[in-house]
């Protein structure tokens, strides 16, 4: 989100290294297979919650109030909770939530951003003048606040957090299609379907979007993580995620004020929130270090 | 140089003026009756139409915008629903302890980031570069708030070495009373030569200024990095080692002062950034900031008062900039020639 | 820097290449087996671009893939170089910091871009200097001494980059050799960049260094006209390897090789080298 | 370059005027009040240190900041910590003998329909504005409140007339019969301050700068908003009480949003007083030899207030299966004495407390209610809209453990933390479906009496105001209407009252399930002698009452 795309050094030499495959999976590209690993093996725990999660009932409704505050044994690997659910469960349900929002986000701000960004881009002269002041004002807010304050006004719960993720995100996205999508239009190929009468929209969708993706995909990938602290910062706020949903940020909150007397309420879900975003920050950061050169 | 100054100042402020229309819509759509709000659970009718008339509420929306950005420019930011106190007033008691703290982090995230940047793009590929790209990572992806609920627990009253909350020894009030000028504790401090409250400060101020500085040491340290890297494959560089200087050289003497550029657009981003990550570390560590204000405020659904802290930190988000804008063409002499 | 004297190449050989082979992974960058660049000589390499010319030149400051992303990791170099003394191959980074800028100096293509954009030249001039222990008064006027004899005037050391033309910055570049007291320059078509009369501006000055001063010169070009006015002798390069070479003279008249020919005949007037003279 | 520098230095100038001006320049911190003679370096006692020697400081933790309303006539909020040490009423509450006792006024007397009272007021009480404290300040002083009408000011709805009969007789005569001993009593509104303080300037202006014009034993010291320690009163040398003994000489609010932070601060002895812990840190200061730790059962409990007027819940059956599904012992066990068993909708400790109606959970019971109303497991699925307070972790644990019961019912329970005023918009609505199933909120008395919950919330009302179960009876509006008489003459017709009204409302309408009431879990320093806690005060700590100990 803030580290804008800087190129890696481009030595005369490396054009023959482009086309090596084996380069792709192994060499510089470490950083980026190890990231889409871990980031793998959370959305597999995602997605197999029901099954893998020792008392899937507690990733859901259930309690059990007279369980309350186990420290971690063998039968709940991360203790349980205020109300006496599994945190290990609820962790694994969480993912859920976290992956969700993020996909959400990125998909709707993503798709936002980058169709204005490529009309902005492709359309120039005061379409583009009047898109980009638009995202000036919305990244004058860092994201956190601009979305803290739409979440104050729409009533906490999953949904409220993606939406005002995804307002706040968007122009990111617009600013950075829009300055590939204007160095593509000016390209031979968009003159020449330009000459041969294709219309606007059509080039626009057909040549500019496709060739202007690659940066907005590696900046999503790096946004991941983003995206995930915000909203454990806004449930944990309270303006997120509710009861009973699983939900890390929130998690968090429930149990701040008992850190220092049942410290694993507290301490799996932060950690959970940590790996994630750590993952998506890594196969960014291979990503951008792979695609940008 | 001064058209394109004004240029600037322009866009700049057309920004702020989207900002308060943005803020302006964004705090009439918050649910709720500010009215009712302020007059409280038991207000009569004639109260409940009393405060709808102090806020204008029965202006239509044009008029209601119109007086609120006239308000702004007078200095009148509204009165806080939950303080009852003038939101400027507010502001200006709760800000300065939290640029205290920002500054504080920002400080650190410099000294740190710059040195781990050069580090890593010195030893470019080896295992110095891939621990500090990772640890950066790590330092980005770790969530504030649960960090600072970390480290109190292990460093405040796990091993007793920093004080668990607060900005300074309050009972130094008492001995040692500090004369504030600019309400920035450790600069007043400072500057009256106030030590027992100064040393306090520090003491304070060194667990909660680590945990902010985590985010933004992890992106300087990986933007001076891929700066720098940028920087040395330029030819200059090149040139400086065919001069006889060695990597460390190129890269200290000679890269870094480009490769800031980039990195000081960035320390503005972050700053504003790390004000709103700070109302989260704030409350764990009861700094006396605008963050308790803020998450009072967004509590009790107080408009004005939200309206104000977004209003304030946005602004200084486009100062930051403006400012980063400048500053570099102190640094950079081509930006100058713009 | 004293080394000069005890250089134990006495006969005036500065670069000394035999057996050169670059190679990039499995690709053969540039292939020179033989080129010797002796003291006062100003010796040309041509060819189109991707021949291998300027990786040749970088190899002999052992510069090449120092922008590279990958570092040292993905060049090999075998065969021969030895450049004022120095086996470049061989010699550990410290030895090589040791000739460059002193012995063997840099011009590069694009004058500008070459000067670190943030520093007013004359610091670059001192810091350089300073790094090869020259400094104080006696920087300052081997300084002063290096920019007037490319005909610039001292004031320039006050500017930045961006604030000198292109002609000045390469003259610049090379009065930074002279208060080095390089004895060769490799310049990598150090007038492409620039307007046909700044050009010869250039071309003047190393001519006029080489005739008063003795100072070699390894020109990469591949502009055959600028080649003819300066050069002794002439390397042609073509993916990568060396397709013929010989007395400046002799090629542009009798080229052998095909190539060479083409080359020759593509520059449309070549001016005689006597009527220069 | 030289551009660049001038624009940057005047920057960074206009910076610093702006806040110098913002902050009127070199003010000495902790002196906020100016005309207060602040502190001196030296003289005092070092807050540090709170359990030492005479003038001990007695440093109290809320979780909150402390002031909003410094004015005793509207103040209706947090001040009430600092305003209950500054300021006095004519009476004060005692919860063991659930009365009113002697505070300024020393005794008092209502005639037999409870329509005239009139109170003796205390000699050789002043203010601390040096004026003796007498009924005549003592009627402008509460005449000022009603006229302003805000904050609780209500309290005093009943007064047709204030007469001060001498210096020291002050009579009320009400428009209708009311306990104006427990009114007296409030929390809030019932102060009775110098009118004359500011002189000819705007008292509420005055009041608003920081200074008090009460008779309590303390007076504001300093007052920064914002500051971690807000707020620190001084001991008032005039007292009436007197000063005899070791006593706390002084009280600072420090600010702790935090409840780990705070715990921290008490346990390593930087503080006095933590007003509020959750139970598990509680547990832990039971355990620490420097602290004591006491609870107490407040008058603050939770309601969830079931929709009788629209909705699926309109079937009585239905709202008596949902009082039936709640887990009271689990909700208990969870709050770990946080909260208490409740009975009846009045707290222990108030007159019509019925310690006999102990609600069960009874999940048979809940579902053969279900299975009668065509729903319930195998039925049809009950879908239920539930409101809460949001950030509320009490309350959260309720409505999970609410929703999780319900869940095994074939109840789709869809719960909703909201701010209050978007919680009670939405309850509010003219439109009945827009509105809530269940909602789930606090009630406390603003003094010391039951009626409270009754009127607010179960009498009938249009607009809707907090009757938010939206009950319509024209037989219990009728029995609610006659408590005050009965409480101002006859104490024990009023228990039976209020034993039946509850039977009705509860049992027979089902309008409510009280699911606990909240217990105050107090932790405070060992050295601190004679702390009782007083509910009908939340909250507040009578500091003059304590004892610095060793």
């Amino acid at each position: 989100m803030t580290a804008p795309v800087v190129p890696d050094a481009a030595g005369a030499a490396t054009p023959a290294l482009r086309r090596t495959p084996l380069r792709w999976l192994v060499g510089v590209d470490r950083l980026a297979v190890a990231g889409a690993a871990l980031l793998a093996l959370i959305v597999l725990a995602a997605l197999l919650a029901p099954w893998i999660a020792p008392h899937p009932e507690d990733g859901g409704s259930a309690t059990h109030p007279l369980e309350a505050l186990l420290p971690p044994s063998a039968e709940h690997w991360f203790g349980t909770d205020q109300v006496g659910r599994d945190v290990l469960s609820r962790v694994l349900y969480g993912a859920r939530t976290s992956l969700l929002i993020a996909v959400a986000v990125l998909a709707i701000s993503g798709g936002v951003g980058v169709v204005l960004g490529v009309v902005a881009g492709y359309a120039g002269g005061w379409v583009r003048d009047v898109i980009m002041r638009v995202t000036d004002v919305f990244l004058a807010f860092p994201a956190l606040l601009l979305s803290l304050a739409l979440a104050v006004v729409l009533q906490p719960s999953v949904t409220t957090v993606i939406v005002a993720i995804a307002v706040t995100w968007w122009p990111w996205y617009a600013r950075l299609t829009a300055s590939v999508a204007a160095s593509v239009a000016t390209r031979a190929f968009v003159d020449s379907a330009r000459c041969l009468g294709v219309p606007a929209p059509l080039i626009v969708f057909r040549h500019v979007l496709p060739n202007s993706l690659t940066p907005v995909l590696v900046q999503l990938s790096l946004d991941g993580g983003g995206v995930i602290l915000t909203a454990a910062a806004l449930s944990y706020l309270g303006l997120g995620a509710h009861e009973p949903t699983s939900e890390w940020g929130l998690m968090v909150q429930q149990g701040q004020s008992l850190f220092t007397t049942n410290w694993w309420v507290v301490t799996f879900p932060g950690l959970a929130i940590l790996i994630t975003a750590f993952a998506f920050n890594v196969l960014g950061e291979g990503l951008r270090a792979r695609l940008t050169r | 140089m001064s058209r394109y100054l004004i240029r600037r100042l322009g866009q700049a402020a057309l920004v702020v003026a989207g900002v308060v229309t943005l803020t302006f819509v964004i705090m009439r759509l918050v649910p709720g009756d500010p009215a009712v709000a302020y007059a409280g659970p038991r207000a009569s009718p004639a109260e409940l139409a009393a405060a709808r008339q102090r806020f204008g509420l029965d202006d239509p929306l044009p008029v209601q915008l119109w007086n609120y950005v006239r308000d702004l420019v007078t200095g009148d930011w509204g009165v806080s629903l939950h303080t009852r106190r003038p939101v400027r007033d507010d502001l200006f008691l709760a800000f300065p302890a939290s640029l205290e703290l920002v500054a504080a982090a920002l400080v650190i995230a410099v000294a740190a980031g710059i040195p781990l940047g050069v580090a890593a793009a010195r030893h470019k590929g080896r295992l110095p570069d891939l621990s500090i790209r990772l640890s950066s990572m790590l330092a980005v992806s770790v969530p504030v708030f649960w960090m600072a609920l970390a480290l109190q627990t292990i460093f405040s009253s796990g091993l007793g070495w920093f004080p668990i909350a607060g900005e300074y020894d309050t009972g130094l009030d008492q001995t040692s009373p500090l004369r504030v000028y600019t309400n920035i504790t450790a600069v007043d401090a400072l500057f009256t030569g106030n030590w027992p409250i100064l040393t306090s400060t520090l003491h304070h101020l060194v667990l909660p200024a680590l945990v902010l500085a985590a985010y933004p040491t992890g992106v300087i340290a990986q933007m001076t990095r891929a700066a720098l890297i940028e920087e040395s494959a330029r030819d200059h560089a090149r040139m400086e080692r065919a001069l006889g200087f060695g990597e460390t050289a190129v890269l200290t003497r000679f890269a870094l002062r480009p490769a800031l550029n980039p990195v000081l657009s960035l320390i503005a981003l972050v700053f504003a950034y790390s004000i709103v990550n700070g109302f989260l570390v704030e409350a764990v560590f009861n700094w006396p900031g605008l963050g308790r204000y803020a998450t009072d405020s967004i509590r009790t659904l107080d408009t004005p008062s939200i309206a104000g802290v977004t209003l304030l930190v946005a602004a200084l988000y486009v100062l930051a900039n403006l400012a980063v804008d400048l500053l570099q063409g102190v640094i950079d002499p081509r930006a100058r020639a713009r | 820097m004293s080394r000069a004297e005890e250089s134990p190449m006495g006969n005036g050989t500065l670069i000394r290449i035999r057996g050169l082979v670059v190679r990039i992974g499995d690709r053969v960058i540039a292939s020179v087996p033989e080129l010797d660049v002796g003291s006062g000589e100003c010796v040309a390499i041509v060819g189109e671009s991707g021949s291998g010319k300027t990786t040749t030149l970088l190899a002999a400051l052992g510069l090449v893939g120092d922008v590279s992303d990958l570092g040292v990791r993905g060049v090999d170099i075998s065969g021969e170089i030895t450049v004022c003394g120095v086996d470049v191959v061989a010699a550990g980074p410290g030895e090589l910091r040791g000739i460059r800028g002193s012995r063997a100096a840099l011009v590069m293509q694009s004058p500008q871009a070459a000067l670190n954009p943030t520093m007013r030249l004359g610091t670059l001039m001192r810091r350089a200097l300073a790094r090869h222990g020259v400094k104080g008064a006696a920087a300052r006027s081997r300084a002063e001494e290096a920019v007037k004899a490319v005909l610039l005037d001292p004031e320039i050391m006050r500017r930045y980059p961006h604030q000198v033309s292109g002609g000045q910055a390469q003259r610049f570049a090379i009065a930074l050799a002279l208060a080095l007291g390089a004895e060769i320059v490799l310049a990598d078509e150090p007038t492409s960049a620039l307007d046909v009369t700044v050009q010869a501006e250039v071309v003047a000055v190393l001519r006029r260094l080489r005739d008063e001063r003795g100072l070699a010169v390894l020109l990469v070009s591949h502009d055959l006209a600028l080649v003819s006015t300066i050069a002794d002798r002439v390397l042609v390069m073509r993916d990568g390897a060396v397709v013929e070479s010989g007395p400046a003279a002799e090629l542009f008249d009798r080229p052998r090789d095909a190539y060479t020919r083409e080359l020759v005949a593509a520059v449309p007037a070549l001016p005689s080298r006597e009527e220069e003279r | 370059m030289r551009w660049h520098k001038r624009l940057l230095a005047a920057g960074a100038v206009a910076a610093l005027t702006l806040t110098a001006t913002a902050c009127g320049g070199g003010k000495i911190r902790g002196g906020a009040d100016g005309s207060e003679g602040s502190t001196q370096p030296g003289t005092s006692q070092n807050a540090q240190n709170p359990s030492s020697a005479a003038d001990a400081t007695f440093v109290y933790v809320p979780n909150l900041d402390v002031v909003t309303d410094w004015d005793p006539a509207s103040s209706y909020s947090n001040e009430i910590l600092a305003m209950q040490n500054i300021y006095e009423s004519l009476t004060r509450y005692n919860p063991q003998t659930k009365q009113a006792e002697p505070r300024l006024a020393t005794s008092w007397t209502s005639s037999d329909d409870g329509k005239k009272w009139t109170f003796t007021l205390r000699q050789g009480a002043t203010f601390h504005t040096g004026k003796p404290v007498d009924a005549a300040a003592a009627k402008a002083a509460i005449e000022r409140t009603m006229k302003m009408g805000a904050g609780a000011a209500y309290i005093w709805d009943a007064v047709k007339k204030i007469e001060a009969k001498d210096s020291s007789t002050l009579k009320f005569t009400l428009k209708y019969p009311t306990a104006l001993d427990l009114v007296a009593s409030a929390g809030y509104a019932s102060y009775v301050y110098d009118t004359t303080a500011a002189g000819s300037g705007d008292l509420k202006t005055w009041f608003g700068e920081g200074h008090d014009a009460g008779s309590g034993p303390y007076t504001i010291d300093t007052w920064e908003k914002g500051k971690e320690t807000e707020l620190t009163l001084k001991a008032f040398d005039d007292y009436w009480g007197g000063w005899d003994g070791p006593r706390y000489k002084k009280i600072a609010y420090r600010v702790t949003p935090e409840l780990t932070t705070a715990w921290q601060l008490l346990r390593g002895g930087e503080v006095t007083f933590v007003a509020r812990l959750n139970p598990q840190l509680f547990a832990e200061a039971g355990g620490t030899p420097t602290v004591q730790a006491a609870q107490t059962p407040s008058f603050q409990n939770l309601l969830t207030l079931f929709n009788t007027h629209s909705g699926p819940l309109k079937d009585v059956r239905l709202r008596q299966a949902l009082q039936k599904a709640i887990d009271y012992d689990g909700v208990v066990a969870v709050l770990k004495g946080a909260g208490a068993p409740a009975a009846g909708l009045v707290p222990e400790g108030l007159l019509g407390h019925n310690a006999g109606q102990t609600p069960r959970q009874d999940l048979a019971g809940a579902e053969a209610l279900l299975k009668e109303a065509g729903y319930g497991p195998g039925g049809k699925k009950l879908e239920l809209t539930l409101t809460y307070a949001q950030g509320d972790s009490d309350q959260e644990v309720l409505v999970t453990l609410l929703s999780s019961t319900l869940d095994k019912l074939n109840v789709k329970l869809s719960a909703k933390p909201l701010q209050w005023t978007t919680q009670w918009d939405q309850a509010k609505a003219k439109d009945p479906a827009k509105r809530q199933d269940i909602l789930v909120m606090y009630w406390w008395p603003d003094y010391a009496d039951a009626f409270s919950w009754f009127v607010n919330i179960f009498r009938s009302e249009d607009p809707i105001s907090f009757n938010l179960s939206y009950l319509r009876d024209d037989a219990i509006d009728k029995r609610i209407n006659e408590l005050p008489q009965l409480t101002a003459t006859d104490r024990d017709a009023a228990e039976k009252a209020y034993a039946e009204l509850q039977n009705k409302i509860i049992n027979e309408r089902a309008a409510v399930a009280v699911p606990y009431v909240m217990n105050y879990q107090r932790a405070f320093a060992k050295s601190v002698q004679g702390y009782v806690d007083n509910p009908a005060y939340p909250n507040v700590v009578f500091v003059h009452d304590l004892k610095p100990g060793a």
